[in-house]
This record gives C-alpha cells, structure tokens and sequence, in this order.
C-alpha cells in the first residue's frame, strides 16, 4: 500500500499524458512550420483560412466540450473581433496590435456581460439565445453605415506588421495564424488539466459530468460557464482581429449563422473531448471543400455549385453518423491506454 | 402614431405572427416528441412552396397541388427519420441538431439543381381579393394565413390532447421508457412525427408562398425565424409555440413601422433575447417545467 | 467494418483535399478567364445569369477561331455567396489555374473580396457589383465596367422632377448592399432635381409583409414612391402597395423588372400609375425603333441564346456577356503571349486601360490608367407596363 | 492576471463570529423547514440539530423527503420555508458552491462520479477549494499553478490512500466496482475538507466487507472531528455507528434520540415499520 503512494509522490506525467501531447504538440509544430517550404500559395492560403477555423473552433470546444454549453452564435464573436479591429484601426488609427489586443478586451467584456446573464438558463435554449445574439450582430454591422461601413463591408484595414513583414505578405499570415493557433492549444491543453479546466469539465453533463456534484465540491459553475464562454469569445475575437488585418476588407455576412453552425460542425467532427478536435475538424472540412471544389468539375463539368452543395451535405450526414465522437476518439482509440503506474513500480 | 398605422400594423402583426407561428409548429411537432431540434423544417417549407407553385403551374388546380406537394415533402421527412436520424437515434442532442443541418444542405442543392435559382409565386389562394378595414388594408392571403394556422393549431390541439396516436407520441418524449412499456413503438411515433412536422411545413410553404414568393434558398431564413418563434414561447407546449410567433411578428411589425435606419432587424431578436432570459422557459411555460 | 472504412475515406478526404491543391499547373495554350461567381447561396441567381452570358459568348469566340488566333478558357468555380469563399476562388485560379483575367463578383461584398487579393497578384480583375459607392477602393488591377447607380437615380429623377412635376418622394430600400447604394446617393443627388426625401423606409430580403412602411409612406405628403432593391419583397412591394391603394408613381430598379418578377407582378405593375424603372435595352429590344443603332446587335444575341438556352436573355445574362466581350476587345489589342503569364496579365490590364469608345451590348466602356471605373455609359431605357408587356418609354 | 470575480457576500462569516462558534453550540440546526412541489409536500416543518462531531443517522422509507432534505441543507434547493443554520450562519439564498465552501459537502445516492475524468482528478477536483489557480494562471502553467497542481494532487492522493484506493489513482471511475465508486466519492468529498458530511444512502448496493469498511471509514472521519449526516432507509447497519437517529415519515419527523430509543419506539414501529421489528426491515 505504501509503495503506491511512494510511487505517486509526484503528479505522474501520464496522468496529463504530458509526454504524448508534448510530442504531439512538436510534431504538429513542425509539420505546420514546415509545409509552406513544399506548398504553392493557393495550398498556404486554404492553411490560413484553416487556421481561423481552428482558433475559433478551439474556442467552441473551451465551451462545449469542457464547459458542456452549446453557442450557435460564435460567429458574431468572430465578426465582433474583425470590426473591433478594423474600426479602431480605420476609424481611430490605432496599431494594428494594439486593436487586436483591444478588440480581444472588449468582446471578452461583452462576452461576460452577456454570459452573466445568459448562463441563468441551460440547454438548447442557449442555443437560441445565441442564434438571436448572432442575428443581432449581423443587422447592427449591417444598419451602422457610419462606422462599419453597412452591408457594403468595411475596407482598408491595415496590415499587422512585424519585423518588416506585414500580413500582406501570405507567408507571414501564415506563421502568424498557426503560431497562435498552436499557442492557444498549448494554453487550452494546459487548461485541461488544471484546477480550471477540470471544474469545467466537472459541470459538463454531456460527458459524464454533473452540475450538482460540481457545486457541492466548491464550484461556482456559473462563473466557470461564463469563463469558458469569454474565453471562446475571446479565441474567436483574436482570429477574426487578424482575419480583418489579413484580409483587409470584412463584410457582415462572413459573420453570418453559416459559419456559427460550421464551427460547431468541426467541433463535433473532430472531437469535443480534446482542443486537438479542433485541428482534426478544421482540416477534415477544409480538406472536404477543396476536394469538392477540385473534383466536381471534373466529374460534373462546368457549373458545379448545386452539385458540391449535395455532396457537402451528404459527406456531412454520413460524418456525424460514423463518426458521432468525432475523429479524435479515433487517435484515442490508437494510441495505448494508459496503465496505472503504481502497478509499474 | 395615429388609428390607421396603428391598426395596420396589428393586421401585419398578426399576419407575420401567423406564419411565424405556423413555422413554428413543425419544430414542436418534432421536438415535442424525439426531443430533437429539427433545423431542416425551413427546408420542408421551401420544398412544399417550391412543389405547389410547380404544381400549379403545371395545371393542377390548387388544392391538389398543396395535397401532391404535402405527400412529396412528408416522405422527404420520412427519409429523413428512416435514412439519417433514427441510425443516429443513440448520438447526442446536439449531434443529432447538425445532422438535419446536412440534411438541409443536401436539400437545398437539390432544389437549386432541380428547379434552378429563379423564383417561382402564386396567386392568393383562389384569387381572393384584398379587404380594405377602415384605412387599414388585408390582403387576400392573410385570412388565408391565419385561418389555415388557426386550423392547424387547432387540429394539433385535438390530435395531441385526444387522440389515442397523439397522447401516445406525447408519451415517448414525456417518459420514453413508460411508453416503451405500454407497447408503444418509439421509433414509428418519431417516424410519424417527422412525417407530421414535413407536411405541416409543405402547407405553410404553400400559404406564403402567395406572399413572399419562394425559391430553393429561402429555408433558412425561414428556419431561423421559426426557431427563434419556437424558443420565445416555450417549445415544448403548441399554445407557447403560437404565442411566440406571435409576439414575434408583432414585434416585427411595430419596429418595422416606427423604427428607422433599418434597425429594426435587429431589435427583435435582442427583444427576444430579453424574453428569454428573464422568462427562461418561453412566455407561457412555468418554470420547473424543462 | 463499415465504421473503418467511413474512417479511412474521412482522413483521406483530408490528405487528398491538400494534395490536390498542389497538383501541377498544365501548360498554358489558351486565354484562360477565370470567374469564382454565386452558384449557389443567396446569390446564385446572379451568378448563375451572368455564368450563361459568358459562357456564350467565350463559346462564341472560340467557333469563331479564338483571339488572335488562341481560343478562350473559361474556367469557372462558385463562391458559394460568401466573401471568403470567393477570395479563395480568385486565389486558387490565379495560383493553380493561372488565369490571365478574372471575373468576379455578382454583388459588391463578394466583389470586393478579391480586391486585394487581385492587386497584389497583379492579376486585371472585373468585377460585376452594380454600385460605385467603393469606385476608390479599386487599385491598379481591378477594373469595375458597369456603370454606377448615380446613372439610374439621375435618369429617374429626371423622370419623377421634369416628366411629371414631383418634388417630395418616399424610398423604400432594401437593408442589403445593393439598398445601400440608395441610402447613400439619392439624398445627395436630390436636392439638384429640387427634390426632397420625406419619408424613408427600409426592408430586409425576405421580409413578407411592408405595410407597416407602406402605411408610413401613405401617411406623408409623398408624391411618388423610389423602391430600391434586387430581392423579391422588393417587387412585392409594389404589389402590396397597390393593393393598399397607394396610388403614386412608383420608381423601380433594375432587378424589379426582370422576367420573373414582371411574371410574378406584371398586373400590380401596370396598374396606374404604372410603374416606371430605368433597366436594360435587353428587355424590350423588339421595341427600339429600327434606326437604333444597338438594335441589331440584341436581335444577334438574343437569337444565339434562345438558341443555346431556350429561353430569351435578361439583363443579367447580357452583363455577363459583356465583360467576356470587353476582355475579348483587351485581348485583342493587348496581343499578349498566353504562356507568358506575368507579362499577358500586365498587357491585358494596360488594353484594359486604353478602352476607348468601346460600344457593347449595354454599355459604352472608356477606361484610362486612372478610371477603372467612371467611364461606363449605360445604355438603359425607361421602361413601363401595359397590357402584360414592358413598354419602352422613349 | 487574477481571475476571481466571485461576490463577496454575506456568506462568509468574520473571523470573530466564527471564533465564538464554540463546541458547544450545534453544528448544523434546521429549524422548520417545509418543502413542496407544486401541491405535493414533501417535507412538513421539520426541525432538528446535529451536534459538532455526531454521526446522525436519519431514516425513512423512499419517498420520506430525505434527499430533499439534504439538497436544501447543500443549497441544490432553495430552501421555501423555515431556516438552516450552519455555525452560526444562516443558509438561506446562498448559493451552493458557497455552502459547500463553508464546509458544507455531499455524498450523492448515485454518486455522480465524473466519468469523464480519471479517478484521481475526481478526488483532484474535490480540492477546488483548496487553491485559486484561474483561468489564466492554468492555461499559461506559471510556476504558482503548478505548485497548486502539486499540493492538491498530494492532497487528493491522501484522500485516496484514506479510503484505499491509491492503486486506482490512474483509472476510469467507470471500471470499479460500486463500491469502489463510493469510495471514491467519499474521498472526493473529504478533499474539500468538509465539516459536514451529508451522505445520502452510502450504504445502498454494497456488499457486507464494503459495509463494514465504511463503518470503519466513517468512525475515522468521526474522529478526525467531522459530522457526518447520513440519509438511509436500510436500518440495522446504522444502529452501530449513530450516535442519533431520526425518523422520518411522509415528510414529518415522527421521532428523533438515540439508537436504542427508536428501537423502542412505538410511534416508529407502528407507523413507519407497520408493526414489525426494525431488525426484520433489512433489504
């Protein structure tokens, strides 16, 4: 008996699986520092799109897949951080890091705002409330001619720039977005296994957590639900603060229900259990685009939207069917169970 | 605001407030018994516009162009139950919601490849007249509209409350197990449900279409104004699902009509929200009921 | 097992969806023209119009023997509606396709998507979005041939202020990009028509019932009515107005009377006062008198697309082919080399540049290194209803 | 950055209050507490106190109001009528995690083990209270967070070896026996270092060596000087280890003193056990 505690004097590694996400983490880092040396830029520039995705969808997984809450408005976070940025930028003239820092700020802060009051309810009637929140977003950027430029869009957006790189330039847009995408991984990893991240987890009742058992061990999960739902807000913020600079023109119906549902789409497909799902989800729809784009044409021949239309829906109903735990219950699966280490020594 | 705007904007109230409603319903239908939330209802209704105006164009008369379109868009929600959401009956709620989002899609390109992207309309049903009401003005639809909702509601009301098949179908979501016990198929009342949910969508597809016209990409819109009809009234019970299509509608027409700068899309929504978070169960559910 | 294999397929969806993207260009032998336009989303009815006119008319060209010689490719992919997606069209036909000319964008927000991403590849670009409130945005690359909505509001408050003596009017504008080019321009060009806005009122796309705005309208001293939009409830407007008894002259755009909607809506629109709307030769060609110079050359196109597509063209399908015209008449002059990409795209802009007195089908095109823009004279016509038909109005 | 937004309310008593909280004052006191769903009620004015360091043991058949009345003692429920007093402090309109922070915890029937989470990070999770490790100071693993991270993996691991199940640190709450569940949950209540204990029917689904070492768990913890509140309905096995018995019936408290006494009660046995013996009650 005392062997085991002997044993155990230290947080074991395993328990976190530090060891296998460091790993994961570098090669990860690597494959993505490495492919633009052998990609033509129309590859890089699906990567960078892929890359929003992913901080936006890491964000959603911080909230339904450790917090168990569910948002179908995470897009009007996303366009909150692009016109944040873009009108501190044109309209005030501020350092484009400087907006991005700020918008961050303030859509945390309406974030919190929103979540203090929003989290008294539960369940899919979140998912209304946020519908509605997105839909709110959508005909404010779209009526405030002024500052946002209306349904027209808002151009001239700055470059970030650093180092004598703006985000003109392809290759700098796409060290930038990868490099805080892998960050945000590291901090939402880091989070997973820490006092944070397991009252998150705790209160998730759509993954064997309980709200009650939660609340008797100490845990405020109101304050923790409207935590995660900043945090998301604000992973979102910051990809669409530099989707603004990268792009420089922004138009609100990017920031439309579509994408809010995409995201969600990509969480479920990759894998809520783990920030990874994120990567997994934003490359698997990704991937599936491209491939539609590419190969319908050639099977079908000239105008070939409806067609990639049918295709993207049945792909995505035979997805969610197969795959309802998405693809990183796969890796899972592979990668060998954890043994108790006491039972090693 | 003086008597004519007043009264206009009740008559237009009550009319979005109608078909807002009648969107609604379908999401009950489904919701009340698979407890799934159905995004792909917008989509029912434009396939049931869309397969009436053809219908009608092509000579049949009305009636049995809505009866024709009703039976096409009911298998469609056959198909939809039997191919995608009863595999998919174990997956989680939230799963099972983007399923119909694929669903929806795959329906969508569908229609564009089929009936292109131009718009298709129809007359008001049987060509009926617009009424003048002191200086306020009701088009031919809208009795039409607010009749056929009242019937629907009032069908639903004597189907769920009355019959053997309706309480049956109230049971499998009430206590699933309960009703497994009783010898009720769970699966054949979803599968009828999604048939119930598609049909009643063909018919408001039908009713506004004389409106609004419709074309392969106007479910969404559709959808998301249904859901949100559907979540301010409290989803779970029919008189909260035609109370808030119709506190939804009024509110529409009254910022539309007094409004202005275009702000008025977003003031509904954000007077929904309010709705929703301080009565958290829709307006006429009580609260212990979730 | 099924289960392994849905597995299997999804990860090599992945790596297949990045290989491909890195297949190798093929050699350039032709003019290739490339077009990421609406297929679908909201609007595909758009993009998919303007699609039909250009692909009759690169068809066209090459039965004819190409240009200089070399044929035309058209190679098209949808931008679904979305402004993201329509950058990553332009990107993936300038890097992979190698396009020596694009043509994008059907409404202004997805048109100008591609602004940077065209100026910084250096590729010329037209772009197809109908309103000038972004003209000075453009660049050195991006050229927008269409005209600007000032020609329509002038020729319409023209009409409303010399023809029929008005001098307060009521808009109804669609809450979209297309409205705003109203919200913006027809205050400030009013007042030098002595014309005064009294009410305005907006709609959303979409929006079933406009009474409330139209009782609004009805209530103030207006004497007729501009309604601005290129969705449905924007004809519907004038349907319900009419029903509504308001009986003003009503002011329409283009989209209002296209086919469809003059299908839909011909009886409300000619009930009187009729409706009037400034729109495209296209639509009432048999009408212009035979001294008109364009006739002949919309008897030409008409015949060739009622041949190919069954159905009598509309002014979207005209626009559509226009621009392929317009890149023909650059192509020409520019001379270019097709497999010298970089230099064929910098000639083809500086032909771009030096149109002059280009006479299509609806439009007048004169570009300078300075204007890629101003110079566009619209040959529109003021048009009305009677009898089920559009009468043109001379 | 310091992330705590958490309101300082009344729920936190000054130091000098709590200080004259002596021994001999009751730990925990309800004082007529009425509860009712909609028309049904489930608890009629009951009142009773448990002395600091006392194991109460309070039975009743299913449906006696119980649980509920555990849930409104951990704020689960807002309390409708009557008062809860906790050391001198009112539990009225305090939010559970507040309670629970007062020292305040519970064992639930059906435990509620996180099956998402390895055993130990449930005991892990149990000692939330006992750090204020944020959001931020755990996503960026600054030295202070993961000196949190070691402390409470210590403390959970004691927590573990208390109830014996150390050798489980690694695995999923989901393959151990029930039993084993229970004790895992009775460790990650323990992390948070309660001073009340509300178990709600501990011992239901246990085999006889897991009841006798919970018997044992509990005298520990009781000597350790924490007070210990169990809800049960199976009766004989309690009778050893309470030092006061409650009985209640239909929401009422229809007897209340020590083991020995309500085995002679004839309110008890004629009401609640229908005239037979408690001995013979045993599931």
């Amino acid at each position: 008996m005392l062997v085991g505690v002997k044993a155990l004097k230290e947080i074991p590694r395993k328990v976190t699986s530090a060891n296998l996400q460091s790993l994961a983490i570098a090669l990860s880092a690597i494959v993505l520092l490495t492919i633009p040396l052998g990609a033509g830029p129309y590859p890089i520039t699906v990567m960078v799109d892929m890359g929003f995705y992913t901080i936006i969808t890491m964000g959603i997984i911080l909230l339904m897949g450790f917090a168990g809450q569910i948002s179908l408005g995470h897009a009007a976070f996303f366009g909150c951080g692009a016109y944040a940025s873009g009108v501190l930028t044109t309209q005030y003239h501020l350092s484009p890091w400087l907006a991005l820092f700020l918008a961050a700020i303030f859509t945390g802060g309406i974030a919190t705002i929103i979540g203090r009051f929003m989290f008294r309810l539960r369940g899919l009637i979140l998912a209304g409330v946020t519908l509605a929140l997105n839909l709110v977003f959508f005909h404010l950027v779209s009526s405030l001619v002024g500052l946002t430029g209306g349904a027209m869009g808002m151009m001239n957006i700055p470059p970030l720039s650093l180092g004598g790189f703006t985000s003109q330039n392809l290759l700098f847009n796409y060290y930038l977005v990868w490099i805080i995408a892998i960050l945000l991984l590291v901090f939402s990893l880091n989070l997973a296994n820490s006092r944070a991240g397991r009252a998150l987890r705790s209160m998730n009742v759509h993954a064997g957590g309980s709200e009650d058992a939660a609340q008797v061990l100490g845990i405020d999960i109101m304050k923790y639900k409207v935590w995660a739902f900043v945090l998301s807000a604000v992973y979102a913020s910051i990809a669409g603060s530099i989707y603004a600079h990268y792009t420089r023109i922004i138009e609100p119906g990017t920031f439309f229900v579509p994408l809010s549902a995409l995201v969600v789409i990509m969480a479920i497909l990759g894998g809520m259990a783990s920030p990874w799902g994120a990567f997994l989800g934003a490359g698997l729809i990704i991937g599936l685009r491209e491939l539609l784009r590419e190969s319908m044409p050639v099977l079908v021949g000239g105008v070939t939207g409806s067609y990639e239309l049918i295709a993207y829906g049945i792909i995505l109903v035979v997805a969610l069917l197969f795959l309802p735990q998405g693809l990183i219950s796969i890796v899972h699966k592979a990668v060998p169970k954890k043994r108790a280490i006491v039972n090693e020594s | 605001m003086n008597f004519s705007v007043a009264l206009q904007i009740l008559i237009s109230g009550l009319n979005l407030g109608c078909i807002y409603a009648a969107l609604g319903l379908g999401f009950f239908v489904v919701y009340s018994v698979t407890r799934v939330f159905n995004l792909a209802q917008g989509e029912f209704v434009m396939l049931g516009g869309m397969l009436t105006a053809s219908f009608y164009t092509m000579g049949i008369p009305l009636i049995p162009s809505i009866l024709l379109a009703v039976i096409i868009t009911a298998l469609a929600g056959a198909g939809l139950y039997r191919f995608i959401m009863y595999p998919a009956r174990k997956s989680s709620g939230v799963t099972k919601v983007f399923l119909t989002v694929g669903f929806a899609l795959a329906i969508e390109g569908i229609a564009l490849r089929v009936w292109g992207w131009e718009f298709r309309s129809l007359p008001a049903f049987f060509n009926s007249p617009s009424i003048q009401l002191w200086e306020a003005t009701i088009f031919g639809q809208t009795p039409w509209v607010i009749g056929v909702t009242l019937l629907m509601v009032i069908g639903l009301f004597f189907f769920f409350g009355r019959t053997i098949q309706g309480k049956a179908l109230r049971a499998c979501a009430d206590e699933p197990l309960g009703a497994r016990m009783m010898g009720i198929s769970i699966e054949r009342m979803a599968l009828f449900s999604f048939i119930l949910a598609a049909g009643l969508g063909a018919v408001v597809g039908a009713l506004i279409t004389p409106l609004t016209m419709t074309s392969y990409s106007v479910g969404w819109p559709l959808t998301i104004k249904g859901v949100l009809a559907a979540f301010v009234g409290g989803i779970t019970r029919a008189e909260g699902v035609i109370l808030g299509g119709l506190v939804f509608g009024m509110i529409e027409a009254i910022t539309a009509g007094l409004i202005p700068g275009g702000y008025h899309n977003a003031i509904a929504p954000g007077i929904l929200i309010l709705v929703l978070l301080f009565r958290r169960h829709g307006l006429l559910v009580t609260a212990g009921r979730e | 097992m099924s289960r392994k294999i849905i597995i299997v397929l999804m990860v090599a969806i992945c790596l297949i969806g990045g290989l491909v993207s890195c297949k190798k260009p093929e050699p350039v032998a032709s003019y290739k023209i490339g077009t990421a336009v609406a297929q679908s989303g909201k609007y595909a009815g758009l993009g998919l119009q303007s699609l039909d006119g250009m692909q009759l008319i690169v068809d066209e060209i090459n039965k004819t023997g190409g240009i200089n010689g070399i044929p035309l490719e058209l190679v098209v992919y949808d931008d679904k509606s979305e402004a993201t997606e329509a950058a990553l069209g332009a990107k993936k036909l300038i890097e992979v396709d190698k396009v020596h000319a694009l043509v994008e964008g059907t409404v202004t927000a997805l048109g100008m998507s591609v602004v940077t991403v065209a100026n910084e590849a250096k590729v010329p670009t037209l772009i197809l979005s109908g309103t000038a409130l972004l003209d000075d945005q453009l660049g050195d690359w991006v050229f927008r041939p269409m005209g600007s909505e000032v020609d329509y509001i002038l020729h319409n408050l023209n009409y409303l202020s010399q023809d029929l003596g008005i001098s307060k009017y009521a808009s109804l504008l669609e809450n979209s990009g297309y409205g705003q080019g109203g919200k913006v321009f027809l205050p400030q060009l009013s007042p030098s028509y002595n014309m005064t806005i009294v009410v305005e009122q907006y709609f959303d796309p979409g929006a079933s019932d406009l009474t409330p705005q139209l009782t609004n309208i009805k209530n103030s001293e207006a004497q007729a009515i501009f309604i601005w939009g290129s969705s449905p409830t924007a004809s519907m407007a004038v349907k319900q107005a009419r029903e509504m008894g308001i009986l003003l002259p009503i002011i329409a755009t283009p989209p209002q009377v296209s086919p469809g909607m003059v299908e839909a809506f011909g009886q409300y629109y000619e009930m009187a006062p009729s409706l009037v709307a400034l729109t495209c030769k296209i639509d009432i060609w048999q009408q212009l008198p035979e001294d008109d110079p364009d006739k002949a050359m919309y008897r030409e196109f008409n015949q060739l697309f009622t041949e190919r597509y069954d159905h009598p063209p509309a002014m979207w399908n005209v626009l559509g082919a226009q621009l392929i015209m317009f890149i023909e008449d650059g192509l020409k002059r520019a001379g270019a080399d097709p497999a010298n990409l970089e230099e064929a795209r910098g000639k083809l802009r500086d032909a771009f540049e030096t149109t002059k007195e280009l006479d299509l089908l609806a439009a007048v095109y004169t570009m300078s290194p300075e204007d890629h823009y101003g110079g566009v004279r619209n040959k529109m016509v003021l048009v009305t209803f009677k009898d089920g038909e559009m009468v043109y109005l001379p | 950055m310091k992330v705590n937004f958490v309101r300082m309310k009344s729920a936190v008593m000054p130091k000098q209050e709590r200080e004259r909280d002596t021994l001999h004052t009751p730990l925990l006191k309800v004082r007529n507490v009425s509860m009712a769903f909609g028309v049904l009620a489930v608890l009629k004015r009951v009142s009773f106190s448990v002395p600091r360091g006392n194991i109460l043991v309070m039975i009743g058949p299913n449906g006696a109001g119980k649980t509920t009345l555990l849930k409104l003692i951990s704020g689960l429920l807002p309390l409708q009528e009557g008062e809860i007093w906790f050391k001198q402090q009112r539990l009225s309109r305090i939010a559970p995690h507040r309670i629970s922070s007062l020292g305040i915890t519970q064992l639930f029937q059906d435990i509620q083990l996180f099956s998402n989470m390895s055993v130990i990070e449930n005991v892990m999770v149990g000692c939330h209270l006992r750090a204020k490790t944020g959001f931020m100071r755990s996503g960026l693993r600054l030295p202070s967070a993961r000196a949190d991270e070691q402390s409470i993996f210590e403390v959970a691991m004691s927590k573990l070896s208390l109830v014996g199940l150390e050798q489980k640190a690694l695995a999923n709450p989901s393959s151990l026996s029930w039993g084993q569940q229970k004790l895992v949950g009775l460790a990650r209540a323990l992390a948070t270092g309660a001073e009340l204990l509300l178990l709600d029917e501990p011992y239901s689904g246990l085999l006889t060596d897991e009841v006798d070492k919970l018997n044992k768990l509990i005298f520990e913890l009781q000597r350790q000087g924490i007070t210990i509140l169990i809800v049960e309905h199976l009766t004989d096995i309690l009778m050893g280890i309470a030092n006061q018995v409650i009985v209640l019936d239909y929401g009422e408290k229809i007897a209340e003193g020590t083991p020995a006494e309500i085995q002679q009660n004839k309110q008890v046995i004629d009401a609640y056990l229908g005239g037979g013996s408690l001995e013979s009650e045993r599931g």
